[in-house]
């Protein structure tokens, strides 16, 4: 009955969520749908690579794509975006492996990538889309299908869910519990990645205090990762300097990293 | 001692033994009997419990003590907060909410449950009574994996054999699979707890039940006081009175101003 | 041809967008649909009801919503919720002038509300809902049509857009050029406001420079905002004290501010 | 000297000259003409546009000069941004893109300037050239008030009877209605600029049109080089050459280290 600092009055206490990579690495099985954030979580991809997982069905654009398709890892593409930016248009090997039907692409456009993630999150069987009206996309991507609205018969795309199995990201900072704050903005669409996903990683430069969070509950990005990853300089690998210093380190201002840009 | 207990006190201590540990409470406007439940809840055995409060998302169970009353529309909460998400934002992620629980009000109770927000008259454009309207409950109550009824009183007045409107779909016209049928994905209410009892759903009907009257309550005085025929499971059972540690809990640690016991 | 500062080479330079909250009260008109942020913009709300403006269609909610309605300016309420919170469950003037038929009232909730702003912000002629089937919203709000999903069947209300002719909201701090920033989170559904809205007036704290925008373009929360008024404890009247010191005011920190708290 | 430029040079300048102050310009990635384009309108008439760079979004018309190249992937953008959104988020207000503008590539061009960017071949399970994908040209071609087709090449196998997929719709089959036929709310492509020529689309029909040949190409080289039959404009106009302003305010301010004369 006495106040114990910490602990619940039935003697337990709050369960931290960290964990290594190779663990994280487990969650992601042969034959899941994965998807990847942006700046890519390299500390984790590498894992999943060593472990030689098969046939995922990978939501990711540009290199960190391109490397899990060289490495064997995909057998499809939700795809909306393959190219490297300037000169590189097309990623390699997923040229290669599409030109050759080694694997499969759920074509797409990030409009339609985004509705089809919020509707897996707000738990709804469809959610429509304009763009891709009139193109060939419901043709090659037979899931998007035309419907005319119910309210004023306009032409319209119905999107279905798109629900990652695990969900991998990077950011700057979490605390034990899950409570991830990036630097600056989330990547592209790391935050619709992970409300879409049954189960996220957050691979993250620096584990801070809880009192850090709550200093500042505005700025908690993702509230209740599934699990966290210490992986400083963890996505440095792959992705240009000037994007990780942007994105990745916690602890400098803008004005301190303008020295790098 | 454990007989100097308010109703309110009573009553918070049902609702948070039903509470568990890692679930997502969330707990609306003006409902201090709830806010009580989920801190003690919290307190006692739900170190991984999340309380929401008007979309600040917080994890106190390290913390002695918080003020008390009332979070309801008092934003001070988000000091205690590791996340914040308006109103909007806060129906981005309902895939997840079979692990949330919430708590609702109503002008009006059905038999099955369903509740009303909006008002009470035939006609709805000359409502005799204008409710509040429905706040997010058709959501919550959409997508919660369980919500319990929580009402302030227990008369004929709330307690209708129809509700004037529905806001919140509860069992509907009964069954179990009422909800299945029209395509909730929430478990729906579980519980109605009032100052005279607490009532449960018939696993096969879905018609609210007399699960345990508060001591010194009577089956007869609760019927007077229900609009329509209510089941009841035999023997009925009385409700469990707080046990000594409860209370201290929630006097010193949840309520230490007393706030349930005006 | 020379380099001028801070002029084009035409000779002309970008335009400020600050105006006065008698200017900014003049947009909304006789009719209109407005919508109402919180905290509550209250400078501008004031010249509203001077100007005895009219026949309005209000999305609010809460005691601003019950301000207008007792001056006679409202037709129509886009109601989810119209109380007062703890002591004030129902919104006293909103439920007499709703009792006597005064005002009609557009039946909904949060979700369908949000829902339908963002319809509007999207340019769809619908977007679904699942919040409120099997309710009698459809029932007592025609607009809202139940629909069976074009891919599973599901039973979902269509909801239609929400647009606002012009929405005000109150913030801490932006810049002549219409960048807002909010202190801490913005508040309620502001942002869907915003959106959804053809035209957005915002009263604020403090107008501060471009360059500090700049110094943290993440926190930007409104990217053009088509007017800004200066209203320094703008919001105050109306608000509790918490909320005010929590959302409105920029400069302090939160660790100053729980002075107050 | 006005004689000695780029052909890039020539087309970032024809560009600039078309956008207007107030427009909202969204720049995708890899297309350093483009770029160009849009700070040299914004630098010499344009100081109430707003230019996006992968969401970073940006007035600078106050500054001297900006790095160049290339924004493509270059996050440090957001150094002189005044706002920043995420893919997703940035189709949140789409419908006042009305005053948007945006540019677009291809491997593929058909005469109703629709575009293709997912790959060449008849199957599209075995695709010949498998492309980049569609990024988000088809929501961006749905609603911009009017965009540019953009190519730094002009060859038959771009220019191409029929795309063998479309990923953005530009004018369908044809016809002033051809989008409205569709339920597009955007205006729709305006010009094609390539290194040989600028293309319209003609009012009735909206199939490509000839609209100026650049300095020292030739009709039939044009025609050589397009796929289909392409209509002309008598008499078919010279492309306007650069002016010495604009080449000194786009080699100062815009392009001082010379990437678009490499």
């Amino acid at each position: 009955m006495a106040y114990e600092k910490g602990f619940c009055v039935n003697g337990t206490e709050r369960q931290p969520r960290i964990i290594d990579e190779v663990e994280a690495a487990s969650w992601v099985q042969n034959g899941m749908t994965l998807a990847v954030g942006s700046p890519a979580p390299m500390a984790l991809l590498r894992h999943l690579i060593r472990r030689g997982v098969k046939d995922l069905t990978v939501i990711d654009s540009g290199l960190s794509l391109d490397l899990l398709i060289a490495a064997g890892c995909v057998r499809k593409v939700v795809s909306y975006y393959a190219g490297g930016g300037f000169g590189v248009p097309v990623a390699p090997s997923f040229r290669r492996a599409v030109e050759r039907g080694e694997i499969e692409v759920w074509e797409c456009e990030e409009g339609i990538l985004t509705t089809g993630l919020q509707a897996a999150a707000q738990a709804l069987p469809f959610l429509p889309w304009r763009g891709g009206v009139g193109t060939s996309l419901p043709e090659v991507n037979p899931d998007l299908k035309v419907f005319l609205d119910p309210l004023n018969g306009e032409t319209l795309l119905a999107v279905p869910p798109l629900k990652p199995d695990v969900t991998l990201l990077h950011a700057a900072a979490a605390d034990a519990y899950g409570n991830v704050q990036h630097l600056g903005g989330p990547g592209w669409i790391d935050l619709f990645l992970y409300r879409a996903a049954d189960r996220t990683v957050v691979q993250v430069e620096r584990v801070i205090a809880n009192e850090e969070i709550r200093a500042n509950p505005w700025a908690t990005t993702i509230a209740g990762a599934d699990a966290i990853v210490r992986a400083p300089y963890g996505s440095l690998s792959l992705s240009q300097l000037s994007v990780y210093f942007r994105l990745c380190l916690p602890s400098l201002s803008l004005s301190q990293l303008s020295v790098y840009l | 001692m454990p007989n100097d207990y308010s109703l309110q006190e009573l009553m918070a201590i049902v609702l948070a033994r039903d509470l568990k540990d890692g679930e997502v409470l969330r707990v609306g406007v003006a409902m201090p009997v709830v806010e009580a439940a989920v801190r003690l809840a919290h307190l006692r055995h739900g170190p991984n419990m999340e309380l929401i409060f008007l979309g600040a998302r917080m994890n106190v169970a390290h913390l002695y003590s918080l003020p008390m009353p009332a979070f309801g529309w008092d934003r001070r909460v988000v000091r205690w907060a590791e996340s914040y998400s308006d109103t909007g934002h806060r129906f981005e992620r309902l895939k997840d909410w079979h692990n949330h629980v919430f708590f609702i009000g109503g002008v009006q109770v059905d038999p099955y449950g369903n509740t009303n927000l909006i008002g009470v008259g035939p006609d709805y454009h000359q409502l005799r009574f204008r409710g509040p309207g429905s706040v997010g409950t058709p959501t919550l109550s959409t997508h919660v994996g369980r919500y319990y009824i929580v009402l302030n009183s227990h008369t004929p007045r709330i307690f209708v054999e129809r509700c004037d409107y529905i806001s919140s779909y509860g069992w509907g016209t009964g069954g179990a699979d009422a909800r299945r049928r029209v395509g909730l994905p929430g478990g729906g209410p579980k519980y109605c707890v009032t100052p005279l009892c607490v009532m449960d759903f018939a696993d096969d009907t879905k018609r609210l039940r007399l699960h345990s009257l508060h001591a010194g309550v009577s089956e007869a005085e609760v019927r007077a006081q229900t609009g329509f025929a209510l089941q009841t499971s035999t023997p009925i059972a009385t409700t469990e009175p707080p046990s000594a540690e409860e209370l201290h809990t929630l006097r010193t640690r949840v309520d230490p101003t007393g706030f349930l016991r005006r």
